[in-house]
């Protein structure tokens, strides 16, 4: 039986890790164009309160104000269905992300995980999957050649840099021996991150977050010198919301992810000494926001990337997951292999 | 075990003949190959040994019968090699596929886990579907892929249920461990089910009435050498593993199923040769006699006994051989003549004797006349039940039998009674000294037949 | 509690797997089908302790084979005008072999004396943990794993000869001649 | 640990899947879109997981689902192999359902 | 127990529960907000909006036309290879107890894998032209 006492504490965290990352999703909008500005020598958004800070509220208010425009030859139910699953499915990833160590309030201690299940990443993988119905779904429903054709690439996209996703991920498992992301956390305490054991595993890992989340220079799906808008051209008011939304929920719980999986989590060299010092309450939190920092590194790199490199072309975007990448990581593999018989 | 090594070595080299530019190799490189795996056949009999957690046994069954499905499958690359030229696309990897697919039963006839059983059929099937396919701007082979495909498919479900039901009764996919378990505790509800749903499965791969349907449009459809590999190699591998299952694990209970084995057979007997005899199509009416042949080959199945296996071997090797030639000659029929039906055949006998005498002995031995190997075949199987005492059932499929004459002699009384101005018949060099060698190896197994029929 | 959870699963699964049969739009059964598996994993994972076949169930069925369904009749433009439906005479026969066969196995397996079957008592150890199965697997079923990987060569092979495309006229079967294409 | 598998009785699964392969059986024998059939094939098969899953947990016993493992890769290199004969056959005559393809043998 | 450090272990059940308290949630955002701005939002229907956009000039024909043949390839390709990554997983987790074995088992299965691949890549099929 599963009593609501036992249930409070997961649901408090919920709303928690479920608030933050609305806020974080909201501001990376706002950052995003701070970051664009200041990549481009401009200011950027200014007038919504005190240096523009207030703007991602303003936005959202707009989203939720705008008229709701459905095209007459869509398919209305998928239409409404393609939004509502590409952010749902971005929300779901975040549960089996550690976000600190273990904390003790009131004399019982909680983790700050939602869930820990043995199997992790397969659940970020599966929950990852089943997203892409999302986009194509609202891609077809549209009734519309660029949104179709927007959809089909994403897919296409998506689907490839799984692959080499899933090659990475393998000789990570190999170095920790687990797919439980609190393990992989707690195996990287101090100084020990992954990072070190596999910094190819990494790169492809991070490519392919890029591509994942259709960000530039992967953003073909919806490059508007080609597709107009891809897959979400047809949408508007909130329906178009979720999807930006889902794209930068992705984008933070993919740099948590890699954070966790590579650069240590809420790990930071010498943090017995400051846990000792601080206690069990204030310990855990600056561990979080320790994560929470290298998370910030991440979601500042995929913006800074945006405004840097030029976008593929769609049969080098191609080429790269299944000729360039997908070698790789198999290559990586194997010498992971022979580097973990070496030294084990 | 080294024998499936070699066979997937061999296919995946197959396999890059067409891009990696060596297609004039990939032919004699399979010949050979298959005849070196033949011999390391030849080399492990009667040594019996299991593999891996014993996954897999190499015992002489399943030795006899690989080598006959290799066998079979160098005659359809030869031929393959014959009538498709090295250029035409996707040469190789139907030669690749071929020998993929006879992996596939040497997988299916040595498995003792029915795990290996599922992946050797699927592992056949697959490549069936595919060169089913081969011709990709015919209709009719496209349908024909299409629906062997989705038959295949939907008999794998059975198939698999059954297999999940028998798993649940005896706890175990190893045949040693469920004919243990059914030893001690019978047959219950469940493992009958099983048994049932695993036989529906089997019965659809063999083509047995009621689940024959599919058949005679897949077999015409299909490119001829196609059909000959699916209707000879693809038939016996079925049935091989059809048998060693039962031997394996339900042979103490068979009072219980041989009753409904013998009633498929002997349905599948009367129908295939009945529905034959209508069929104007040559092509069809092999189809519809594979169906006939199949229920020949249950009553192997259904008796059981000491020399079940041995008259299935039998059998096989027969119908093997006189099945391949005459689907050829109906392939040359059709080449030169652009149809298949028996006035096709009118004056063979005049303009290419030789073909004609190869139509002849194929079609002699697949009715089973004296003389044949055909006719051992059968009368190896029928008095292997016979001393079990199904009577109704021999004497339905001797009365089949007499039916099925009629067919079969329709094309040889064209060939040989009637008259044509049709030039004589050209076909690729190497055919007709081929099918003359089969015709003799009919022959001479239908005078020595003890050169089979003991070894097992 | 367990119990109740398991009926609900049950009934939605059952409901979403008559959907798949029922729709008439493919897009629609596609999800539907995807929703079966979805309620398939659940069982798998809250009620049948083997949480690592559910989440390979959605990874690949759900993530994988059903999205390229989807693919397909996207692509293909199936809409559901696309089916004539087969005559009412077919769905009566077809509900009533199935039904029949339903019939048949529930009879079967009604009697079976279950204690027989299962009550093992578990042994401790999760047996559905991703460790557990991967030692078996990589243990007592090399054998199986490697003849896998040859079906893998086989499906290659054949997709790729048969989804490329080949520029010759169309026929209907081996000895007539070309048809135009419509 | 507290043994989850005394509350669910084991034939109760072995119900639903037997119910679901059925509802998949008649998926095949009703549709006529080569699609739906195939769904209904995918369907079957799964039913086949959920029965093997279930033993496997109340016998305790891993095989069971390392067979569902394999039925999962056979039915992916199904699905390649079949879609690409479904794919094949659009291409040439642009429709999926069966009985067009016998319609059209003329 | 939930949220509570594990002593002992626990059915996955409860493990995975919270997954689903995650899941309601999440649906129950999407709803409200959906239920929401279709109420806050105007209604101000026109046909020309509703059609589907082409660049501001008059849409034509079915947008649902069939694709390049690469697309569906790319997808067969990926349903293949993610099943064969899957098999990796249980792998990887016991590589160290596998040892030797495991390698050698794994070895013969990449090989054959990548036989496959390269069969792929030289035979064009991935050819984005």
């Amino acid at each position: 039986m599963v009593t609501l006492a036992q249930v409070l504490p997961a649901i408090i965290l919920i709303v928690v890790i479920f608030a933050l990352t609305m806020l974080v999703a909201l501001y990376s909008t706002f950052a995003e164009r701070k970051v664009a500005a200041f990549i481009q020598d401009r200011v950027g958004p200014n007038r919504a309160g005190p240096g523009g800070i207030f703007q991602p509220l303003a936005d959202g208010v707009k989203f939720f104000m705008k008229e709701e425009v459905i095209p007459v030859l869509s398919n209305k139910f998928l239409f409404i269905l393609g939004p509502s699953i590409a952010i749902t499915a971005s929300l779901m990833t975040g549960v089996v992300v550690p976000w600190g160590p273990d904390i003790t309030l009131f004399g019982k201690t909680y983790p700050l995980q939602i869930v820990d299940i043995e199997i992790g990443i397969l659940y970020v993988f599966a929950v990852v999957s089943v997203g892409i119905y999302g986009i194509m779904i609202g891609g077809w429903a549209s009734n519309n050649k660029f949104s179709l054709m927007g959809a089909i690439r994403a897919s296409s996209q998506v689907i490839s840099y799984e692959l080499s996703m899933g090659l990475a991920i393998i000789a990570l498992i190999m170095v920790t021996g687990t797919l439980s992301l609190r393990e992989i956390v707690e195996q990287q305490h101090g100084w020990h991150w992954n990072i070190l054991y596999q910094p190819v595993g990494f790169i492809l890992f991070l490519v392919c977050a890029f591509a994942e989340a259709n960000r530039t220079p992967f953003d073909l799906p919806e490059c508007e010198t080609e597709l107009v808008g891809g897959y979400h051209t047809e949408y508007s008011s909130m329906k178009l919301g979720f999807y930006l939304f889902a794209e930068y929920i992705n984008m933070f719980i993919s740099s948590a992810i890699m954070s966790t999986l590579y650069f240590g989590g809420y790990n930071y060299p010498g943090m017995d000494a400051v846990n000792e010092f601080v206690g069990p309450v204030i310990g855990p939190l600056i561990g979080f926001a320790v994560l929470f920092a290298k998370t910030c590194f991440f979601i500042f790199f995929f913006m800074w990337v945006r405004w840097t490199i030029p976008r593929f072309r769609y049969d080098q975007l191609m080429n790269l997951g299944w000729k360039g990448l997908i070698p790789l990581g198999i290559l990586n593999l194997i010498a992971t292999g022979a580097a973990v018989l070496y030294f084990k | 075990m080294n024998l499936l090594i070699s066979l997937t070595a061999l296919g995946v080299v197959a396999m890059f003949g067409g891009i990696l530019k060596f297609r004039s190799m990939v032919m004699p490189l399979s010949v050979l190959g298959l005849i070196g795996a033949s011999l390391l056949g030849v080399y492990a009999w009667n040594t019996n040994q299991s593999f891996l957690n014993d996954m897999m046994r190499m015992d002489n069954y399943a030795i006899a019968f690989s080598i006959v499905c290799m066998a079979g499958t160098l005659l359809t690359i030869l031929f393959f090699h014959f009538f498709h030229s090295e250029n035409e696309i996707h040469y190789a990897e139907a030669v690749a596929l071929m020998l993929f697919a006879v992996a596939g039963c040497a997988v299916m006839v040595s498995f003792t886990n029915l795990l290996m059983l599922f992946l050797g059929i699927e592992i056949l099937s697959l490549s069936l579907y595919v060169l089913a396919g081969l011709r990709k701007k015919d209709l009719l082979s496209n349908e024909s892929s299409l629906k062997y495909f989705l038959m295949g498919a939907f008999s794998t479900g059975f198939l698999l249920f059954g297999i999940a039901l028998l798993y649940g009764a005896t706890g175990s996919f190893a045949t040693t461990q469920i004919a243990y378990q059914l030893g001690i505790a019978g047959m219950n509800g469940m493992a009958a089910m099983g048994l049932l749903l695993l036989m529906i499965g089997l019965l659809f791969k063999v083509a047995a009435v009621p689940f024959q349907f599919w058949t005679p449009d897949v077999y015409q459809g299909a490119p001829t050498i196609v059909t000959a590999f699916m209707a000879t190699v693809g038939k016996v591998a079925a049935f091989a593993a059809f048998l060693r299952l039962f031997q394996l694990c339900f042979a103490p209970s068979k009072e219980g199923y041989q009753l409904v084995i013998g009633t498929v057979a002997a349905i599948t007997m009367l129908a295939g040769n009945i529905m034959a005899i209508y069929q104007s199509s040559t092509k069809r009416m092999l189809a519809y006699s594979s169906i006939a042949h199949a229920g020949y080959m249950l009553i192997a199945v259904m008796t059981l006994n000491a020399s079940s296996n041995g008259s299935i071997l039998f059998y096989s090797v027969a119908y093997t051989l006189a099945s391949i030639s005459s689907f050829l000659i109906v392939m040359v029929v059709q080449q030169n003549r652009n149809n298949d039906t028996a006035d096709d055949f009118n004056g063979l006998g005049k303009t290419n004797p030789w073909i004609a005498f190869a139509l002849a002995v194929s079609m002699l031995s697949l009715s089973g006349i004296p003389a044949t190997a055909g006719f051992f075949g059968k009368f190896y199987v029928f008095s292997s039940a016979v001393s079990d005492g199904f009577i109704w059932v021999v004497a339905v499929a001797v009365i089949s039998s007499f039916i099925s004459i009629y067919y079969y002699f329709r094309p040889v009384i064209a060939a040989y009674s009637k008259q044509t101005h049709d030039p004589v018949m050209t076909m690729p060099a190497g055919t007709q000294a081929l099918l003359i060698l089969l015709s003799l190896l009919t022959i001479l197994l239908g005078i020595l037949p003890g050169f089979i029929a003991g070894i097992i | 509690m367990l119990t109740s959870a398991f009926y609900f699963i049950a009934f939605v699964t059952v409901f979403f797997a008559v959907m798949v049969i029922a729709a008439k739009n493919p897009v629609h059964s596609v999800l539907y089908l995807v929703l079966t598996f979805f309620g398939i994993s659940a069982n798998y994972i809250f009620i049948l302790d083997a949480p690592f076949v559910g989440i390979v169930n959605i990874i690949v069925y759900a993530g994988a084979i059903m999205v390229l369904f989807l693919f397909v009749i996207m692509l293909m433009n199936l809409n559901a005008e696309a089916e004539h439906r087969k005559s009412n005479a077919f769905l009566i026969v077809g509900a009533f072999a199935g039904g029949s066969l339903l019939l048949i196995v529930v009879d079967a397996i009604r009697k079976v004396d279950w204690k027989s079957v299962s009550g093992q008592e578990s042994s401790g150890g999760a047996i559905g943990s991703i460790k557990v199965l991967g030692k078996v697997l990589y243990t007592d079923y090399i054998l199986p794993f490697e003849v896998a990987s040859v079906l893998f060569l086989v499906a290659i092979v054949g997709a790729v000869i048969l989804a490329r495309k080949e520029k010759l006229p169309l026929t209907v079967g081996q000895i007539s001649h070309p048809v135009s294409e419509s | 640990m507290p043994n989850i598998f005394q509350t669910v009785p084991l034939i109760h699964f072995v119900y639903l899947s037997a119910l679901l392969f059925c509802i998949g059986v008649v998926g095949v024998l009703i549709r006529r879109n080569a699609i739906i059939i195939f769904m209904s094939i995918e369907l079957m098969l799964n039913s086949v997981n959920l029965l093997l899953v279930a033993f496997s947990a109340y016998r305790q016993d891993p095989p069971g689902q390392i067979f569902v493992f394999f039925i999962m890769a056979v039915a992916a290199a199904e699905v390649a192999v079949g879609l690409a004969i479904i794919i094949m056959i659009y291409r040439n005559i642009r429709t999926v359902d069966i009985n067009e393809l016998s319609r059209l043998k003329g | 127990m939930l949220l509570e450090i594990k002593t002992s272990a626990t059915s996955t059940a409860v493990d995975y529960f919270p997954i689903v308290i995650q899941f309601v949630f999440a649906a129950g955002f999407v709803a409200t907000t959906m239920f929401v701005t279709h109420i806050l939002g105007p209604h101000l229907k026109t046909k020309k909006k509703l059609k589907a956009f082409e660049s501001g000039i008059k849409s034509v024909g079915n947008a649902r036309q069939p694709f390049a043949i690469k697309y569906f390839l790319t997808a067969i390709l990926f349903v293949l290879f993610d099943v064969e990554v899957i098999f990796l997983y249980p792998w990887a987790v016991n590589f160290l107890d596998l040892g030797m074995g495991g390698i050698i088992t794994m070895g013969l299965f990449m090989v054959l894998l990548l036989i496959g691949f390269f069969y792929i890549i030289k035979s064009g099929a991935l050819d984005w032209e």
